[in-house]
């Protein structure tokens, strides 16, 4: 398992470098410079150029990127916040929109494992007409659009929740100010999570070693608990994944609608205000989380499926 | 090292297959796992024969024949066909022309065959493959086929979930047998049929036999439907072929520990001599082949048996 | 009011007593289950599928009855009705299915749940699908008894191991903490049985418990049964196609076809003097070790349940159909007491047939080898 | 005639129903069995399927939802006189008139004009006669009586015809601007869908046929490529090619394959050890003809449903890029292009939200009830049960 | 009816509760420890405003955003500052960190000087000295450094000898025409300067002060980078208000400084901003009374029209469609009569309806003031009225003329042109969708124009890429802001001297009249009126670019803002809200 997991590691690291590279590449060959100021004479723009070394040539500006990085130097930030190291920039916001997205997901679990339990359970039933319909409604409906009605009712006509997200506030009132952003990112996981383990749920049911436990004497509500329930959660890591980075692209939305200061905001900024390092950064950091949850999913997989975890060899 | 030409006196080999293993490896690192699926194998089938290959799953029965068609590369060792090596790199055309003349036939009547294709389409692709391209040629042929197995040509146009699993075998055999192969592998072709739905496979099978002159390697776990079927039987253990005889020979004077140990298990539809069955259970234990090696003896003209020597001597004292 | 006392009323308290009674094996035969008329169907898109259409057994205390039939005749869709499992579009249409005098056909789910591995237990065909992957073997064991027998987790860990014991699996403790794919086919199907008989059945259902298994592990695995249900006071159901395992295992027969009993009688009757030609066809359909001549084969396929033929359903198949049978289906007529069969060809009127040849010339192999063995055993 | 009675009794032979002699003539003796023709039609796989499929309703009206909105896409901008981007400025934010619907109070073209000075009212420059039709809540706000008139929008404007859904800020006629934003939806969606498709299929393919060493470079590049948030892919893209519908459609391909590969490759791995594959090869069958003509139809199903989800989330996606500003060249419209644009003046004219929210929503709903309904009809699992 | 009597399920239930508690503490304890937004939100008479993009720096060095600007413009101290003109309407520009008037010492107006107010403190309490002052200076143009801003003294008609030399590392600083003697600087021009123009000059954020302390103890080790201003614990104020608080990306709050100089004159207890660029939350905010100033979009302001609280902000460039003359691949942009033909087919009045904006067949903008002795704005004059081109430069008639012409001579029967617009701005898209369609009508669907939408960054980049690149772009739009207290300013744009000029344009008689002016003595008001205006008119005629409209924005104020001035003009200069007072 140890092994296993360093090689993935040294993998993950590889695929990151490449990113690194690729990220490299096009961000410095998008059109326009870093310096957009009109007032700037030549000269003095040259001379700008050099200190941030864009006068020579693109592998040479790479060797210097390369090496920057492996000595820990990501740069500071351009133009978005001038002159602070850019993990520092992300580190500012990567707070807020990660407790936005993993609530969101925090939530989306368990609330869509139940209520896909619950419509497998009462399959062909009301509830589980009840609960197919929402899903389909929240499976369907953008997040933006979520967002905004939700902001539009229940923060500005009911006045339930604040409009905006509250930096500053504490305690109670920040916890309500973050209800709606956090709603409005796991309605569309928790339909998804719903559909998913209902269609993995309905199809381990009718299968034998749900069977055996039932002839064993547990009720199907409590062989669904104990057999069901872990067998088609392994299958589900597979949606968390792609559910994830979703929930990433659509927190830049949700983010800009309730004014949460996130990561999202950030990269849409720093990429129209052409500040490079940062944006790298910020390229590396969803990577990263990408990659990871990756890795984390693969490992799952060995904690939760034995024939992973205690060597798959089928000759005993 | 000597391997006996373990085949029959009389007819001239059709397969000759000598020393052929097939490794398998899998898993990464520690976890690395090297399955010796077919290992040292030497037996040989002449035209027109029936060669039984029976053992319990994972024996590598199975695999030997799937190495023999080439659906695996072997490890070592070589298959002749028709006095061709063809253990080695092949061209594509003798790739081709090989694949016409050795055909195979699958356990699973219900995964062997393509639910997406209809029977006139399952059924005529070896012609396709075999160069006919004409569609009039391959269906009189196709509807002949069908014919010959006991299906109607009102059933080319059908999807094989439309049959039953007797049907679909039959299918299967007609799909094999259209290209005119002289070998064909078959594969457990009963052991997923029902009872009443054998026969009709099997009956199929001897008349097949019969009318095309099929020399045919029969690989099955039922030793019944082995001895029934099979002109020599081959008896695999553990990637090893540990016993070769003609089929009674086989049945009335079983040599080695494990083959006693399979004939005593076979349930006989016969309350009588169930009631009466001792099994004889096999130890693989028991052979001490750090000391001596194993190897091939032949105890009666044909009927060959892999141990050591003193075992033999054992054997032997056993076996009067 | 049966619910007010719970399982009391009908899980005998005398049970143990009796078990105990080494006499209470030889004592006069009691039914401990009767299933009378049962007819289910399944609701699919294109019809209904009639599966089971009336059929009508009985099982005795102690003994073990063999259903043999081909795939689609009905008898999963039997142990799967009695047990109270069958899938959501299966309807039971009509009959009884009586369990020591309670008709379990009209049970709730939440009273199943104390029948099922209780007193009535499956074990499956495939142990390997029947296991979940991903639990320990030791807690698919020990998880009935905690669950349905409120045992404590050392208690129900010792009685898993001693379990395991008894179904002969060697160095239990270290196999408890192991995963299902850690284990051969045979021990699967082993801990299958284990699981089965975790809390103490009456009655054991086996559905083709040995199909998937090697010859060799077969006849271990029907050795182990054999010996569980001598020593456990048992009553069997054992479901197979297999006619070998049924000489094997069995005491009474009953056979199968296209959702009806056509045939059932004592192992003997069945296998020296069946009268249905579906009987015959089955017996004489494989080889044994001694066959040589050509086989019976049935032609064609069984019939499409979704519009089962009015009269004898075999008779599209049959040689000896007569021209009753294909608009009538025929009564049971009865040979012996023990033994009875469906054909009108056990009518007055019909005319005589010949059996297949294959079975005639193998039943008379048997009774030589029989006659032989008594002969040496007079001397 | 009662089988059940008959059967619950076991007869003695002696006691057996008197019946006709000629009941009992052996019939099939004489004659070879062999196996019978069907009775019923060929059905193939997907005629089964459709059977399967028009027994779901939800399904069938998702079907039918989607066929309408097709037909409105293609001939809704041609049901009124206007051009989709005929402007008329005087005409600017029309609401909603449809003559028919407004006798019950939909649609009447009536427009609350939010705190005007009561001081104006009597201007008939400003009102003309009859606009008028209602005054709410008269406040003071910074020493000024204001008061919300309810005003016939169409009257106010002097304006005679009707738009049904309105018009927008250049005074284009909204019922055409949909329907033809929902076309140029559905074009983005089809067309990057069906790219997504070929190239997800054969990349699917190869990684999941040929395994090993291909499989794991091959996944590593999807890896790779899904690393890139999509918002980055697509604000690169733009600013390398400029909006329009090249640039939407290639942020829509460039990571949108990869599910449909890791779908297809899942598949291969399923099914290229089946025996009907192995028995293929056997015969000597090309791996391209495997690959296409044996393998793939069997995964069509799973991939046809997971089709028809991707048609949903690419309108989605492409709303979403029209959300924050990448959208498709102006003036085409879409359905985001619209949305967007009417999410920002919601509070003011609130039926331009409605609209293409409406018809997004049950073109959403829509495609994934009948991708449901497809998964249902197309899972080789639920086949003859 | 089932019940729940099974501990397994009951487990279950638990952990998912469990689950979805802690999820719901992390979300309340997630974000680190924000700092207590002070009394921002409780004081009395705190103004609350939002901002579309988060503050980038505090170091006026560095700071480019206008919003930082309008921030900064707050807690800086400057050595003149803007005040209310007398009676509340206009302007005036008042000593600040300097002691009083500048003092011309030669006759030209190149050598000046001012000396520094003593006693003045930082918001810390320390005082603020010249010498603090001079290090600012020095720093801005720091030749390591390298600022955003290392321009500061060489701007378009205020530039330092030797400044940008010494920038560049061409100079020495003591060749810098910068000195400081006790308490008075005196500093040496290229250009000659009037003495508003230099005051005007150092009301600006780059010329303002930074503390020296904090600004050394920021620097890294090669001196090439300072934290000044990126934290509040690393910058101090010196101007009316302090920053208290500052939340990355978020919000920002500043409270009256009670060191500031006049900091009895400034009624609010501070400013408290938020960051927020969804324009629709914003609204939705103000309609719930949480914020005191929502600008309007075009939507809003019809919304809004009548309401007494909508005050009207002249914006302060042009907005205009600059033409590509070095197009290779479309040679006839390179035809004036093409481009006059695109002139005068412009409805701008109907464009402005669309925009909300004032039509504008100018280019500079109604907002520069001429004369500054006595306010007269540049547009006022006759001399710029009589420039104009009658209805407002629309003739459709005289359009299509001079576009048949343009095309028959380059053989042409059709040409598609491509606009491009930022991304983002609804009203640009919306005028740019109404040209098209208009320009098509007009010429009867010979000309046919494309849309390019462009992120804001990539448009400008694009219109100053002809000197590497002839074909960049078509037609795309931009608007420049200048020195509204010196018309000249909007002329430096399209002098072919000045680099990076959004769009080409070169006119040798254009050029010789920006020379001129530039050299003229400085208080020749009328002399430099008639050669700006002609120097327009040359502009307008040779029609490199199409102006369009001028920017106009509509704010909503809320009740409790009560504004020192009466027009809106002075918050559009950004010193409106400094002396505005909050009646609750």
């Amino acid at each position: 398992m140890i092994k296993y997991t360093l090689q993935r590691l040294v993998a993950l690291a590889l695929t990151l470098l490449v990113i690194l590279t690729i990220a490299f590449l096009v961000i410095r060959l998008m059109p326009g410079s870093i310096y957009e100021n009109t007032e700037l004479p030549p000269r003095l723009l040259e001379t700008m150029e050099a200190k941030y070394r864009l006068n020579e040539p693109m592998i040479v500006q790479y060797a210097y990127f390369i090496r920057d990085i492996l000595g820990g130097d990501w740069g500071t930030s351009i133009a978005i916040r001038v002159n602070v190291p850019v993990w520092q920039v992300l580190y500012a916001r990567i707070p807020v929109s990660l407790q936005l997205n993993i609530v969101a997901l925090a939530i989306a679990l368990p609330v869509g494992v139940l209520a896909g339990i619950a419509a497998a359970l009462f399959q062909n039933g009301k509830v589980d007409h009840a609960i197919s319909f929402l899903v389909v409604v929240f499976v369907s409906v953008p997040s933006f659009v979520f967002a905004t009605l939700l902001q539009y009712t229940l923060g500005f006509r009911l006045g339930l929740f604040p409009i905006v997200y509250r930096a500053s506030a504490e305690g109670f009132a920040r916890y309500a100010s973050i209800v709606m952003p956090i709603a409005a990112l796991s309605l569309g996981p928790i339909a998804r999570v719903a559909r998913y383990l209902r269609g993995e749920l309905i199809e381990t049911v009718s299968s034998d070693f749900m069977l055996l436990a039932r002839t064993k004497g547990l009720s199907l509500f409590d062989a669904t608990l104990r057999h069901a329930m872990r067998n088609s959660l392994l299958p589900l890591a597979n949606i968390i994944i792609p559910m994830f980075t979703s929930i990433l692209t659509g927190s830049l939305v949700v983010e800009r609608i309730f004014a949460v200061a996130g990561v999202g905001g950030l990269l849409v900024n720093s990429l129209n205000a052409s500040d490079h390092p940062l944006t790298i950064a910020i390229l590396v950091f969803y990577s990263m989380l990408s990659l990871l949850t990756i890795l984390i999913v693969d490992l799952s997989y060995g904690l939760i499926d034995p024939r992973v975890r205690v060597g798959g060899a089928k000759n005993e | 090292m000597s391997s006996p030409a373990m085949s029959d006196a009389t007819g001239d080999a059709l397969l000759d297959v000598r020393n052929l293993r097939m490794h398998f490896t899998s898993g990464r690192g520690t976890r690395r796992v090297h399955v010796k699926a077919v290992d040292d194998v030497s037996f040989s089938i002449s035209r027109g024969e029936t060669f039984g290959l029976v053992g319990e799953s994972g024996c590598g029965k199975t695999t030997t024949g799937r190495t023999i068609i080439r659906l695996y590369n072997p490890t070592g060792g070589q298959v002749f066909f028709e006095g061709h090596d063809i253990s080695g790199r092949l061209s594509p055309r003798a790739t081709r022309l090989l694949a016409t003349k050795m055909q195979m036939i699958f356990q699973d009547p219900m995964a062997s065959l393509n639910p997406r294709m209809t029977v006139e389409e399952i059924v005529g692709e070896g012609l396709t493959v075999a160069g006919e391209h004409r569609r009039s040629e391959r269906l009189k042929k196709i509807h002949e086929m069908l014919e010959i197995v006991g299906l109607s040509k009102d059933h080319a146009n059908r999807y094989p979930h439309e049959f039953s699993g007797g049907q679909r075998q039959r299918i299967g055999i007609a799909r094999a047998i259209i290209t005119e192969p002289s070998l064909v592998i078959a594969d457990e072709p009963v052991s997923a049929l029902d009872v009443s739905i054998q026969a009709q496979v099997i009956n199929l099978f001897n008349a097949l036999k019969e009318r095309m002159g099929l020399t045919v390697l029969f690989i099955a776990h039922n030793l019944s439907v082995v001895k029934y079927f099979s002109d020599r039987i081959g008896v695999m253990y553990g990637g090893k072929l540990v016993e070769i005889a003609r089929s009674d020979d086989l049945y009335r004077s079983p040599t080695h520990p494990y083959t006693r140990s399979l004939l005593s298990a076979i349930p006989q539809p016969d309350p009588y001599s169930e009631k009466r069955r001792r099994r004889i259970p096999y130890d693989p234990s028991q052979h001490d082949y750090e000391r001596e090696q194993p190897s091939y003896h032949e105890v009666s003209a044909g009927h060959w048996v892999y141990c050591s020597d003193t075992e033999l001597q054992r054997f032997a004292n056993a076996g009067t | 009011m049966a619910r007010a006392n719970g399982r009391n009323s009908w899980a005998t308290p005398t049970r143990a007593a009796e078990r105990d009674d080494p006499a209470a094996g030889a004592a006069p035969r009691r039914k401990i289950l009767e299933v009378r008329d049962l007819a289910v169907s399944f609701k699919t898109y294109g019809g209904t599928v009639q599966a089971v259409r009336g059929i009508s057994f009985d099982l005795y205390e102690g003994e073990t009855l063999a259903i043999v039939g081909e795939s689609g005749s009905g008898k999963s869709v039997t142990i799967r009705a009695i047990l109270g499992i069958l899938t959501r579009n299966a309807r039971i249409v009509g009959g009884e299915i009586r369990y020591r005098g309670r008709d379990l056909t009209q049970l709730l789910e939440d009273e199943f749940h104390d029948i099922r591995g209780k007193l009535i237990s499956l074990v499956f065909q495939d142990p390997l699908s029947a296991l979940n992957p991903i639990m320990k073997i030791g807690r698919q064991i020990t998880e009935a008894l905690q669950l349905s027998l409120g045992m404590g987790r050392v208690e129900a860990r010792d009685r898993a191991i001693e379990l395991m014991r008894a179904v002969a699996i060697p160095e239990p403790e270290k196999r408890f903490d192991q995963y299902p794919f850690q284990f051969s086919g045979g021990m699967r199907q082993r801990i299958v049985i284990a699981i089965a008989l975790a809390s103490d059945p009456e009655i054991l259902i086996c559905d083709e418990p040995t199909t998937a298994l090697d010859v060799t592990v077969q006849a271990q695995i029907l050795e182990l049964i054999a010996e569980l249900k001598t020593r456990r006071n048992l009553s069997v159901i054992f479901i197979t196609h297999d006619l070998g395992v049924v000489a094997n295992v069995a005491d009474r027969i009953a056979v199968m076809y296209a959702g009806r009993v056509v045939e059932t009688g004592t192992a003997d009757d069945l296998f020296y003097d069946a009268r249905h030609p579906y009987t015959w066809a089955l017996l004489s359909s494989m080889p044994d070790l001694e066959t040589r001549e050509k086989l019976f084969s049935i032609p064609g396929a069984p019939p499409n349940m979704l519009y089962p033929p009015a009269g004898d359903a075999f008779a599209e198949r049959n040689a000896y159909a007569l021209r009753i049978d294909h608009d009538q289906h025929p009564p049971f007529f009865r040979i012996s007491d023990t033994h009875s069969a469906a054909t009108w060809l056990l009518h007055p009127k019909a005319p005589r047939v010949e059996r297949p040849k294959v079975l005639v010339e193998r039943i008379a192999r048997i009774m030589e080898r029989r006659a032989a063995d008594e002969l040496a055993r007079d001397e | 005639m009662s089988d059940l009675t008959t059967l619950r009794t076991i007869l003695d032979p002696t006691e057996a129903p008197d019946l006709p002699d000629e009941s009992f003539e052996l019939t099939q003796s004489d004659r070879t069995l062999t196996d019978v023709d069907f009775k019923t039609p060929a059905v193939g796989y997907f005629r089964d399927a459709l059977q399967r499929f028009s027994q779901n309703k939800a399904s069938v009206t998702a079907f039918v939802i989607i066929c309408a909105i097709v037909f409105m896409a293609i001939f809704g901008p041609g049901m009124t006189p206007y051009g989709f981007n005929q402007q008329n400025v005087d005409l600017r934010n029309m609401p909603p008139r449809i003559p028919a619907l407004a006798r019950i109070g939909i649609a009447t073209g009536h427009r609350t004009l939010e705190r005007r000075r009561v001081e104006f009212l009597e201007d008939t420059e400003r009102y003309p006669m009859g606009s008028i039709i209602e005054l709410r809540n008269p406040t003071v706000i910074s020493g000024v009586e204001v008061v919300d008139v309810v005003v016939d929008y169409y009257a106010y404007l002097g304006v005679t015809g009707s738009f049904w859904f309105g018009t927008d800020y250049l005074g284009r006629d909204y019922w055409t601007r949909l329907w033809r934003g929902a076309r140029v939806s559905l074009v983005i969606a089809f067309v990057s869908v069906a790219t997504n498709l070929i190239i997800g299929v054969i990349y699917g393919a190869v990684s999941g046929y040929y395994g090993g060493t291909v499989d794991m470079v091959l996944m590593r590049i999807c890896e790779v490529i899904e690393a890139f948030p999509r918002v980055v892919v697509v604000t690169l893209f733009i600013l390398f090619f400029g909006t329009g519908l090249f640039s939407i459609i290639m942020s829509l391909i460039i990571s949108g394959w990869i599910t449909t590969a890791r779908l297809v490759r899942a598949q291969f791995y399923r099914f290229k050890l089946r025996e009907f594959v192995l028995a293929a090869r056997t015969m000597g069958v090309r791996d391209s003809v495997i690959m296409f003509r044996h393998v793939f139809p069997n995964s069509v199903g799973p991939i046809i449903t997971r089709t028809m989800f991707a048609v949903p989330l690419a309108i989605f996606t492409e709303s979403f890029l029209a959300y924050i500003g990448l959208g498709l060249q102006a003036p085409e419209p879409t359905i985001g292009v619209l949305l967007s644009d009417a999410q920002r003046v919601l509070l003011n004219y609130p039926y331009q939200s409605l609209f293409p929210a409406v018809v997004i929503s049950a073109l959403m709903i829509s495609f994934n009830l009948f991708a449901n309904g497809l998964r249902d009809a197309l899972d080789p699992t639920m086949r003859g049960v | 009816m089932r019940t729940i009597r099974n501990s397994a399920w009951r487990r279950c239930a638990a952990l998912m509760m469990g689950l979805l508690v802690s999820g719901m503490l992390y979300a309340a304890g997630g974000q680190q420890a924000a700092r207590p937004a002070a009394t921002a939100e409780s004081g009395y008479g705190t103004l609350r405003l939002t901002a579309g993009r988060p503050l980038e720096t505090l170091n006026p060095h560095q700071q480019a955003a206008t919003a930082t600007a309008d921030f900064l413009r707050l807690i800086q101290g400057k050595l003149y500052r803007f005040a209310p003109g007398p009676g509340g309407t206009g302007y005036q520009i008042l000593p600040e960190i300097a002691a009083g008037e500048p003092v011309q010492v030669d006759d030209e107006g190149r050598v000046w000087q001012i000396q520094i107010r003593d006693g003045l403190q930082w918001s810390n309490g320390e005082p603020l000295t010249a010498e603090d002052v001079l290090y600012s200076w020095r720093m801005v143009m720091d030749p390591l450094l390298l600022n955003h801003r290392a321009n500061a003294f060489h701007g378009s008609q205020v530039q330092v000898v030797n400044a940008l030399a010494y920038a560049t590392g061409d100079a020495a600083w003591d060749d810098v025409g910068i000195r400081l003697d006790g308490n008075t600087f005196e500093l040496r021009l290229i250009l000659p300067v009037t003495n508003f123009m230099l005051k005007n000059f150092l009301t600006g954020l780059p010329v303002s002060v930074v503390y020296p302390p904090l600004y050394e103890a920021g620097m890294n080790a090669d001196r090439t980078q300072t934290n000044y201003g990126t934290s509040i614990d690393t910058m101090v104020s010196s101007g009316p208000f302090m920053v208290t608080n500052w939340i990355q990306g978020a919000e920002y709050t500043a409270m009256k400084n009670p060191y500031y100089l006049y900091a009895d004159r400034v009624s609010l207890a501070g400013v408290h901003t938020r960051v927020i660029s969804e324009s629709g939350t914003v609204m939705q905010l103000f309609e719930n009374g949480e914020i005191d100033f929502v600008e309007l979009s075009s939507a809003d302001f019809q919304r809004f029209r009548e309401d007494p609280r909508v005050i009207e902000v002249p914006g302060r460039s042009v907005q205009r469609i600059v033409i590509n003359l070095l197009s290779t691949e479309k040679p006839i942009l390179q035809d004036v009569r093409f481009r006059q033909a695109l002139f005068w087919a412009t409805d701008r009045a109907t464009s402005a309806r669309i925009s909300a904006t004032i039509a504008a067949n100018y280019i500079i903008p109604t907002t520069h003031v001429m004369d500054v002795t006595d306010g007269t704005l540049y547009r006022n004059t006759p001399e710029a009225r009589a420039i104009l081109t009658p209805n407002l430069g629309y003739d459709p008639q005289r359009a299509k003329e001079l576009f048949d012409a343009a095309m028959a001579d380059a053989g042409l029967d059709r040409i598609s042109l491509q606009l491009a617009y930022h991304e983002g701005v609804e009203e640009r898209r919306a005028v740019s969708e109404y040209l098209q369609e208009q320009w098509r009508e007009i010429f009867g669907g010979r000309l046919q124009i494309t849309l390019q939408a462009v992120p804001s960054s990539q448009l400008a980049a694009t219109l100053r890429a002809y000197p590497n690149d002839d074909n960049a772009f078509e037609l795309g739009w931009t608007g420049t802001g200048h020195n509204d207290f010196d018309p000249v300013s909007a002329l430096a744009h399209y002098y072919s001297g000045t680099p990076r000029r959004k769009g080409p344009y070169f006119s040798d008689e254009y050029d010789e009249l920006y020379r001129t002016v530039l050299q003229m003595p400085i208080d020749d008001t009328q002399g430099r009126l008639e050669l700006i205006a002609r120097a327009e008119e040359v502009m307008l005629r040779d029609a490199s670019f199409v102006p369009v409209n001028q920017g106009l924005s509509f704010g909503l104020v809320s009740d409790r803002v009560r504004f020192a001035t009466t027009d809106g003009w002075s918050i559009a200069l950004g010193y409106g809200w400094k002396w505005a007072a909050i009646v609750d």
